[in-house]
């Protein structure tokens, strides 16, 4: 590290538990769909890769509307995990994707264990998946509907289940939930269970009232809180995390908005890094914070990528 | 300008203009007319597209873009134009504008209306700022030689927009006013009955709050004609990706969907769209649309 | 609830487990100091209550600097309860509040369970004192400094230890973390310990670092995230404890900056509302609130502020 | 405009004013010079002041209120004259304003500069902006009969502040910049002890960065002279509530405690200012610090 370096010499490749990707920028699932809607505002192939909305067993309709209100620098969202099922996804989906040249991490949740360790069986050998990212953040049907993600137990059972359901070359990463007193006790869990990784943070739970109808402002009342808001609590996590399990690789996200953001994840810890929200607002954010993150470390003097990756903790 | 068009022609997808120019923006009765410079979105653009307008600058709390109805675009100085009311704090920040300044616009998105090739006899039913996008659609659809009436309502004379405008594009025009401030006292769906009966309309377009749509959906299909209203729900992203604007529609195959109204819609057949779910307010959506079934289980 | 009202006439005063106050609106603690500052700007026998930064025993340097970073929407602080310590407070800052006839919610925060205790015996039969916060988001000296706020036996330990040290006459309220997994559960265990009422939420742990030393922007590294940002999970939080404890009263806290805000925490079942960072941008923050929330009760048409305590579960 | 004074006089704290008018707003060399209307204000304020004014107006992700030297003061006008430079996001918000807008700023706050009330010689020092304040006070004790000569020191040419009014309002002024781009190449802090010599100054004020001043206040120091040194703490709050802005300070007792630079400073005794442990980055306070022993236990 040290003077200004041509921005187009720097090295922005990073490993994911064995998984190279070209850059650490990949799409926050949820937010960019299958990619093809971004496909219209830039080359989905030029990002790291695209984590596709979690996907379930069947199709489901979501949740009432409304689903969504604004808050200050961030919102709510209560979609419900809309989609179309895995069926549909595989024919139409994946394909889409593939040809693009794109590199898919699919996202996959389930009210049970059986669900989520079918999904994984089901996407063996889909030629543009790369990862599977397990959304352990849904309700757990055995369980009272309690979240997978609060529990150490029923995360550890999901993960060792998609672990055995997954083909064996494609790394996992388990998806945290911050609502919770123990993150690293999750973390420890997930990897404990063979999760190969973990992206960080899902949203935080949170909740709007109209004021004009002095009713909750979402149908379902309670919603994930993301944006710009919660970067502070991902950055957190990132940080615990990636002090208690240095050699494990973290998809960081939470409020990522440009590159600055992205990086201040990976001095934190994060080996990738997603865009959420932020598409929202830019629907080019993902390309658009890849480049201000070339530029950042051009700037810093810093050829490879990997060399800020938990930098924060040993300067 | 971003969008991945193939040098030469636009490609059909939206544009992201990050500083299109403020050219004018005006008081209209109770509205503000915005002009923006957008070089690209007006040759895409057709009667019934949105776009959606980043507020409050880099560093604002108002993560969300606007969605805001075409009014007309001139492909020539390359502009868009929009009519929109100050609602909140987004609406007052593009009130404060001053040409010169720069907005960040996605567009055109959307589903427009539906136009006929032949001609065909018509009524544009809108509600308050709801007309914006109706006169543009109203001289295609003279253009292509059908008779055209429009209903333009608002709560009060000064929430209506273009009543002088909508004379120079339609044959004929009604105007309403719930206080009766101009026009007759009452609702647009009124004199709809009789309209489209006077004029033999075999479409009624509309654009409005969801209560005027769907009555005015209801009588389009009491009279057995088709109804294509422009829906207005809260959207996080505009172009597809977050399933926040969804709305029950049943499809070709007769099944119920959710659906994205930011891609899909904002405008849909009337008789599609499944305004009893709508209306309901129980939290839990009916069996009859698909995956509800799965929500049920967890 | 109908028409407009005239703001003059809605009856503010609201009931915190026996104790009467003018009107929901109070500082938060740590963003008011003991008051004396803000009285620079209003008057603060004005508002509800003054509630006073978390005293402790001794004198508390508080962490080294930098102790605060500006996030979007929100702010992180890791001062560390700097403070004179209990004697000192006692000499200059009580004798002031009660001077201008302010009505005081003092703030207590110790290390261990006997700490706290004295804390609250020393508060015996100080005149302005009305009430007591627990402050249960500080590290338990005896359990490797995990925070009392994040065990429910812990917890209850600190709440009935001050509940039995304290004037029978003064309510006790237990000042609870977001940071955990069941809020709820925590919130039940202090009042099965004797707390009066509940208080919430204290910040979300955070941080930030600083992309150009690449190093935490904070000394301390983690730090507590205030603000609007934080605003749908203080709502949450607020909703899911009146949800399940409809009979304890709730001070309700976190982003609030505007009357609004504080109706939507009343909405949600609290029966006051504290302003903290809010006053960092406008020091008379809690005084503009106040009059914002009797113009928007008035005109709902709203006469007494307690009817909307809870509303929106009701609606 | 809020504040508690009795109706007549103006009570000694400081004040609101919600909607301060911006008056001026004008590059000044690498800054911006900024005049605000700002009733009250001035005639509550002495050198060394500051002021903090709200950014982003009210939808705006930044919180946090900004802190300013004020350079100058007109009480007849009722104006306030900031200088700033464009660091992040919020002095860009505030660069961007334009005459007729309006910023909430509250002051005056904190310590002004000791100025005793006999003729006292004296070498003012400082960096970049840190000049800002420097000008009044040099006017305030030349008026009482002191020999004022100034130092303006900067990384370049461009970034220093006001050399030409320094010309007018002290009997000598040096310049120096890290480039050698204006005056001499290098420190501030290099010209200081023979110019102390040189006029036999009795005090040395400072405005700068947290190095400068720490060299500052040791020349001073060495010369057995008082130094009054305006510190630029990162505040939260800017009114004494928060305790964000602390350094470590030694009182009249000889103890050090963290003591808040908004209310307590920004002007302290540069000897008493524990320069070592702010340089110290262990995150550990020393025990000789008021209250560090007993964070020891927790
Ligand atoms: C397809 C479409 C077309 C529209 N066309 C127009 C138009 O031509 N002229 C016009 O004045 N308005 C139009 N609207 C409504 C306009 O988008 C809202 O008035 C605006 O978003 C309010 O923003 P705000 O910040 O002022 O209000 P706030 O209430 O502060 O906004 C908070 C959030 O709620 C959303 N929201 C609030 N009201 C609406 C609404 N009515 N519809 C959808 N989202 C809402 C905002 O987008 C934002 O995310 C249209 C909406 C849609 C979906
Ligand atoms: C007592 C005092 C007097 C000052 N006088 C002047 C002056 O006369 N002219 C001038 O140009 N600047 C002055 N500053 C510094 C000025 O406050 C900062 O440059 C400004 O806050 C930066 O805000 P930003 O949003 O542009 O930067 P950002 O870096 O985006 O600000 C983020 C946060 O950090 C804080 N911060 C950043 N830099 C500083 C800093 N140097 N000192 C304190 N807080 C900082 C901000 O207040 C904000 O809370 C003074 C600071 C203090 C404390
Ligand atoms: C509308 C929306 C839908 C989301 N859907 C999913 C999802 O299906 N699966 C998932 O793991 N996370 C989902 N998330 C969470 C994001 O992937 C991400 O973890 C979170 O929003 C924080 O990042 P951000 O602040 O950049 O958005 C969703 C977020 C939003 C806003
Ligand atoms: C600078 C600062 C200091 C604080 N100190 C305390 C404290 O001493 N005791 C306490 O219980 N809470 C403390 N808090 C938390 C607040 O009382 C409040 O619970 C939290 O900030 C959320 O409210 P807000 O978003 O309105 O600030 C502090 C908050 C801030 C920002
Ligand atoms: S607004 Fe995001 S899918 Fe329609
Ligand atoms: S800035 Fe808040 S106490 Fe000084």
């Amino acid at each position: 590290m040290g003077t200004t370096l041509d921005p187009g010499a720097v090295d922005l490749a990073v490993d994911l538990a064995g998984l190279r990707l070209p850059n650490p920028i990949t799409t926050a699932s949820g937010c960019a769909a299958a990619g093809r809607e971004l496909g219209q505002f830039f080359d989905v192939a030029e990002i790291g890769a695209v984590v596709t909305k979690s996907i379930m067993g069947r199709p489901r309709s979501g949740r009432p509307t409304p689903r969504m209100a604004e808050t200050p620098s961030g919102m709510l969202n209560s979609i419900g995990l809309q989609g179309p099922g895995i069926d549909a996804f595989l024919e139409k989906d994946l394909p889409w994707l593939a040809a693009q040249g794109a590199r898919a991490i699919v996202s996959i949740a389930g009210g049970t264990v059986e669900e989520f360790a079918e999904l994984a069986v089901r996407l063996r050998g889909q030629e543009p998946v790369v990862a599977l990212e397990v959304n352990i953040s849904c309700p757990n049907v055995a369980n009272r509907g309690q979240v997978f993600a609060c529990d150490p137990g029923a995360a550890a059972d999901v993960v060792a289940a998609v672990r055995a359901g997954a083909d064996p070359a494609v790394p996992v990463f388990a998806k945290l939930s911050p609502d919770v007193t123990d993150i690293v006790a999750i973390a420890r869990a997930c990897v404990d269970a063979g999760a190969d990784g973990l992206s960080l943070i899902n949203t935080l739970l949170g909740m709007a009232i109209d004021t004009d109808t002095m009713r909750p402002v979402l149908a379902n009342h309670t919603g994930g809180l993301s944006g710009p808001a919660i970067k502070p609590v991902a950055v957190r996590c990132v940080w615990q995390v990636h002090a208690a399990l240095p050699h494990v690789p973290i998809i960081g996200m939470g409020g990522v908005r440009t590159g600055l953001d992205a990086l201040e994840l990976m001095l934190a810890g994060a080996s990738a890094v997603s865009v959420g929200t932020a598409i929202f607002n830019d629907p080019s954010a993902p390309v658009r914070v890849l480049a201000e993150l070339r530029q950042a470390l051009a700037e810093r003097g810093i050829a490879k990528a990997v060399e800020v990756i938990g930098l924060a903790h040993r300067r | 300008m971003s969008g991945r068009g193939t040098a030469g022609r636009p490609a059909p997808g939206p544009l992201q203009i990050r500083d299109a120019e403020v050219l004018r923006l005006e008081p209209a009765g109770a509205y503000h007319a915005l002009t923006l410079r957008a070089p690209g979105i007006p040759e895409r653009t057709r009667p019934g597209h949105f776009v959606a307008l980043a507020v409050g600058g880099e560093r604002s709390a108002m993560l969300l873009r606007r969605a805001f109805s075409v009014h007309r675009v001139r492909p020539a100085e390359q502009t868009v134009d929009i009519v929109f009311a100050v609602h909140g704090a987004g609406t007052a920040w593009l009130a404060a504008r001053r040409p010169g300044d720069t907005v960040d616009v996605v567009g055109p998105l959307g589903q427009p209306f539906r136009v006929p090739e032949e001609a065909t006899d018509a009524v544009l039913v809108a509600g308050g700022y709801g007309s914006a996008p109706m006169f543009v659609l109203a001289e295609r659809l003279a253009a292509r030689g059908g008779r055209v009436a429009m209903v333009l309502g608002a709560a009060t004379a000064a929430r209506l927009f273009g009543v002088a405008e909508a004379r120079r594009v339609a044959d004929e025009v009604m105007v309403t006013t719930d206080d009766g401030s101009a026009g007759e006292r009452g609702l647009v769906t009124d004199p709809l009955p009789a309209l489209i009966d006077r004029i033999g309309a075999r479409l009624v377009y509309a654009c409005g709050p969801m209560g005027m749509l769907r009555a005015v959906a209801r009588v389009a299909r009491s009279r057995g004609i088709e109804s294509q209203c422009a829906v207005e729900e809260a959207m996080a992203c505009g172009i597809g990706v977050c399933m926040t604007c969804v709305l029950p529609v049943v499809g070709e195959d007769g099944v119920t969907r959710m659906t994205r109204s930011c891609v899909d819609g904002p405008v849909f057949d009337g008789a599609r769209v499944r305004w009893d779910i709508l209306a309901d307010r129980t939290g839990v959506l009916p069996d009859d649309v698909l995956g509800a079934d799965a929500m049920r289980a967890h």
